[in-house]
């Protein structure tokens, strides 16, 4: 074996090795990938019954609930993203590789995202039969969700950062991270909520798009920086 | 004066209460904000004087801890290399 | 090639109490590095400094002659630190495992690499094995593998004999010394006493107790 | 320049010129604050339609306006610290955080005492009682992260970091709040904007304001002054500061 050889591939194969790791990684521990599910499906059967089983006055409350549970699902499952990593030794591998930290850092936001946000997404015109959600709206809900969702890992994706070399890190990190959530909630709630009235959903989207650039524009940055700040403990 | 007498400025015309409230809440806050500043560096300085008296005391008088503690400014480093 | 790690008046302070001062280090290509202390005193933060991922500290460093901050990404392609913590995910496999590791370095996707890897190491049959299901040993030899799967000079290692049998240190201490005597450099904290060679320094990190005084 | 930063940036020079400032600022706030006071609550003229309950305005305006500056100033500190590794930015920044969250307390507080008259309840859904609300929360956040670390340096780089990521999201929070409660609570009656108040109604405002500002820059230079013997207790001048005061 040489002595050294410059590395070749570039951030592209480390990035593509990265995601199919935490896929792999996600699929062989697949109550992480459910127990967000489950506990969004949970908390919106709390709803009608803390509340009252009137459909009328579900239907009116119902994209906010929506939104409300599935960003708290989203959250539930932020505090393992880089835990697991920080624990067994592979962080500190991580920020050692020679490619760009942010780009390897978004890579692991995105399977987070693919294996929460776009499931609780797919999933929460299943629950707004339950709250007797008005129909037209069922669609705007799944993709207000599914763009809202990629801002919130995201974001969270700092906060878990922040938080991950602290042993009791979960409490904090949603005193972190949800204050920052609220204008995606504003505008993704507020979608579906233009769309039951017949207003066009459009420009809400079109902010949800705007907030989730701003988001992979800054965000990397953020996690990578906070990751290096953890990993000195 | 926007105000006849004593009473109708205690008064505030009806909502003396609040405004009295929201300011006496208010002056409280920054007279405790000082008061705590005033003594977080009483406390401070009493500490930092406390610890200088006491390495310069032992080490005038015996004992090996001050020793090191005042000696230590003298001691480059504890780093040798072989 | 060139292969030379500086450190000038190198610093370090926790809680209060300096673990080093004024530490000058300089480490060159065909030596073996030992970093001797007590625990506590400094050495896995020593070699977190010297492998660039803590910033605390104070002082220079310095990669071939240029100033650490300037040279990073070149300093991070010619490491291979191995910390405390092996860096093995128990649920996928060795394999599995070198193939990020692979990757992360921008090495070619090589399998019969890694096969090779695994073997030298002594893990021949366990290639295909959730690392969960391994042994500490087995899995701190699995990390141990990257020695040999991703070529780098200036090896950087916490522990490295930590769970390993009386073979495998053997093995690995001669692995060190094949690496030395080839012109690669290893910088290594260990409580394991290694045999006495020209290539082999100490370094000596002191009881660190003293009170932060200037 | 650079030296004159790294001056700036020493806190033994900061320490020995802070000294020779404070007591102009604790004056200037004290008359300030005096002044506005006065004025504000015996001579200013009551509000048509609020009657005297608007001299509410003299303390919620100042404190929400401090809450808001201390937080950007904080991350800017941060952003200092983070980038030119000066210890002292970061010093204010800690001792910033909780007269931030306090004033947003006051804030918070005094709106919601107002609320009654104007309302006729203690809280109202209003924009900007709402955007307050959640720079409360992340005051919050950054005072307790700063908590949870045990090394000081990352406890500073981490609530750092997070004060920049807070102030780049305020200004998305305060416009999408706004927003929101436009869009929910379309024509209500707002405390605070009104167009063409008259001169003896906001000269006590800006006199109330540049006192707070003052009394904010006191505290801080008082507290830093604090925060560095703390931080510096091992180093010589310290000593021998102290063995002097003693």
């Amino acid at each position: 074996m040489p002595l050294f050889r410059e590395p070749e591939g570039g951030a592209w194969v480390a990035i593509r090795a990265t995601l199919k790791r935490d896929l792999v990684l996600m699929m062989r521990r697949r109550s992480e990938v459910l127990n967000p599910l489950v506990f969004f499906a949970l908390v919106i059967t709390l709803f009608p019954i803390g509340i009252s089983p009137d459909p009328e006055l579900l239907a009116v409350i119902a994209p906010g609930l929506l939104w409300v549970a599935a960003l708290l699902a989203a959250l539930l499952s932020l505090d393992s993203l880089f835990r697991s990593d920080f624990d067994d030794g592979s962080l500190e591998q991580l920020l050692l590789s020679p490619q760009p930290l942010p780009a390897l850092a978004l890579a692991k936001v995105a399977v987070h995202w693919l294996l929460t946000g776009l499931p609780l997404a797919l999933m929460a015109p299943l629950l707004g039969i339950l709250l007797s959600l008005p129909s037209g709206s069922y669609a705007v809900l799944a993709l207000s969700l599914a763009l809202g969702s990629a801002s919130l890992s995201l974001i969270g994706a700092i906060g878990a950062a922040l938080t991950v070399g602290l042993s009791r890190g979960g409490v904090l990190l949603s005193l972190l991270v949800l204050p920052l959530y609220i204008p995606v909630l504003i505008f993704g709630a507020g979608a579906v909520q233009a769309a039951i009235l017949g207003d066009g959903v459009s420009a809400h989207l079109a902010i949800l798009g705007a907030l989730l650039a701003v988001a992979l524009g800054l965000a990397p940055w953020a996690i990578a920086a906070s990751l290096r700040i953890s990993i000195n403990g | 004066m926007a105000f006849d007498s004593l009473s109708a400025f205690l008064a505030m015309g009806g909502h003396g209460a609040y405004v009295w409230a929201a300011w006496g809440v208010t002056g409280l806050l920054l007279v405790a904000v000082v008061l705590h500043a005033r003594a977080e560096r009483r406390v401070l300085l009493r500490d930092l004087r406390r610890r200088a008296r006491r390495t310069q005391g032992y080490g005038a008088a015996e004992t090996q801890v001050s020793h090191q503690e005042t000696q230590v400014s003298h001691q480059e480093g504890h780093v040798h290399e072989s | 090639m060139s292969l030379r790690l500086q450190a000038r008046k190198l610093a370090c302070e926790r809680d209060d109490r300096w673990l080093f001062r004024d530490l000058d280090l300089d480490i060159h290509a065909g030596e073996i590095v030992r970093v001797e202390g007590p625990n506590g005193s400094g050495k896995t933060t020593l070699l977190k400094i010297l492998s660039g991922q803590l910033a605390d500290f104070e002082g220079e460093l310095y990669w071939n002659d240029h100033p650490m901050r300037r040279k990073r990404q070149d300093f991070l392609a010619n490491l291979l630190y191995l910390g405390h913590a092996p860096g093995v995910k128990a649920a996928l496999t060795p394999l599995e495992n070198l193939a990020w590791y692979q990757a992360l370095a921008g090495e070619p996707d090589a399998e019969a690499a890694r096969f090779a890897a695994l073997a030298a190491m002594g893990l021949a049959g366990f290639e295909d094995l959730p690392a969960g299901q391994l042994s500490a040993g087995q899995q701190r030899r699995v990390a141990l593998a990257r020695l040999e799967l991703i070529p780098r000079p200036l090896w950087v290692l916490d522990e490295p004999f930590t769970a390993i049998d009386r073979d495998g240190v053997a093995a690995l201490e001669g692995r060190l010394a094949a690496h030395a005597l080839r012109g690669g450099c290893v910088l290594v904290t260990t409580h394991h006493a290694l045999a006495e060679s020209p290539a082999l320094r100490c370094i000596r990190l002191g009881q660190g107790g003293d009170d932060a005084a200037l | 320049m650079w030296a004159f930063i790294h001056k700036l940036g020493s806190p033994k020079w900061f320490y020995a010129i802070s000294e020779r400032l404070l007591p102009w600022f604790w004056v200037a706030a004290a008359a300030l604050i005096l002044v506005g006071s006065v004025w504000g609550l015996a001579f200013a003229p009551a509000d048509y339609q609020q009657g005297n309950s608007f001299r509410i305005i003299y303390v919620h305006v100042p404190a929400a306006f401090l809450a808001q500056s201390i937080f950007v100033t904080m991350a800017v500190a941060g952003f200092i610290f983070m980038v030119w590794k000066i210890k002292l930015a970061d010093m204010a920044a800690t001792v910033m955080a909780p007269l931030g969250a306090a004033m947003t307390f006051v804030a918070l507080f005094s709106g919601a005492v107002w609320g009654v008259p104007t309302w006729g309840t203690w809280w109202m859904w209003d924009a900007r009682l709402t955007s307050m609300l959640i720079l409360l929360f992340l005051y919050f956040g950054v005072i307790a992260l700063r908590g949870a670390f045990s090394s000081r340096d990352s406890a500073s780089r981490a609530a750092s970091l997070l004060a920049m990521v807070g102030v780049i999201n305020i200004p998305i929070i305060k416009y999408s709040v706004d927003w929101w409660y436009t869009l929910h609570q379309p024509a209500t009656f707002s405390m605070t904007s009104r167009p063409a108040m008259p001169m003896e109604m906001w000269a006590p405002l800006l006199i109330m304001v540049l006192g707070f500002y003052c009394f904010f820059i006191a505290v801080t230079l008082m507290r830093t002054r604090s925060e560095i013997l703390r931080r510096e207790s091992s180093k010589r001048w310290v000593r021998e500061l102290t063995m002097e005061v003693s």
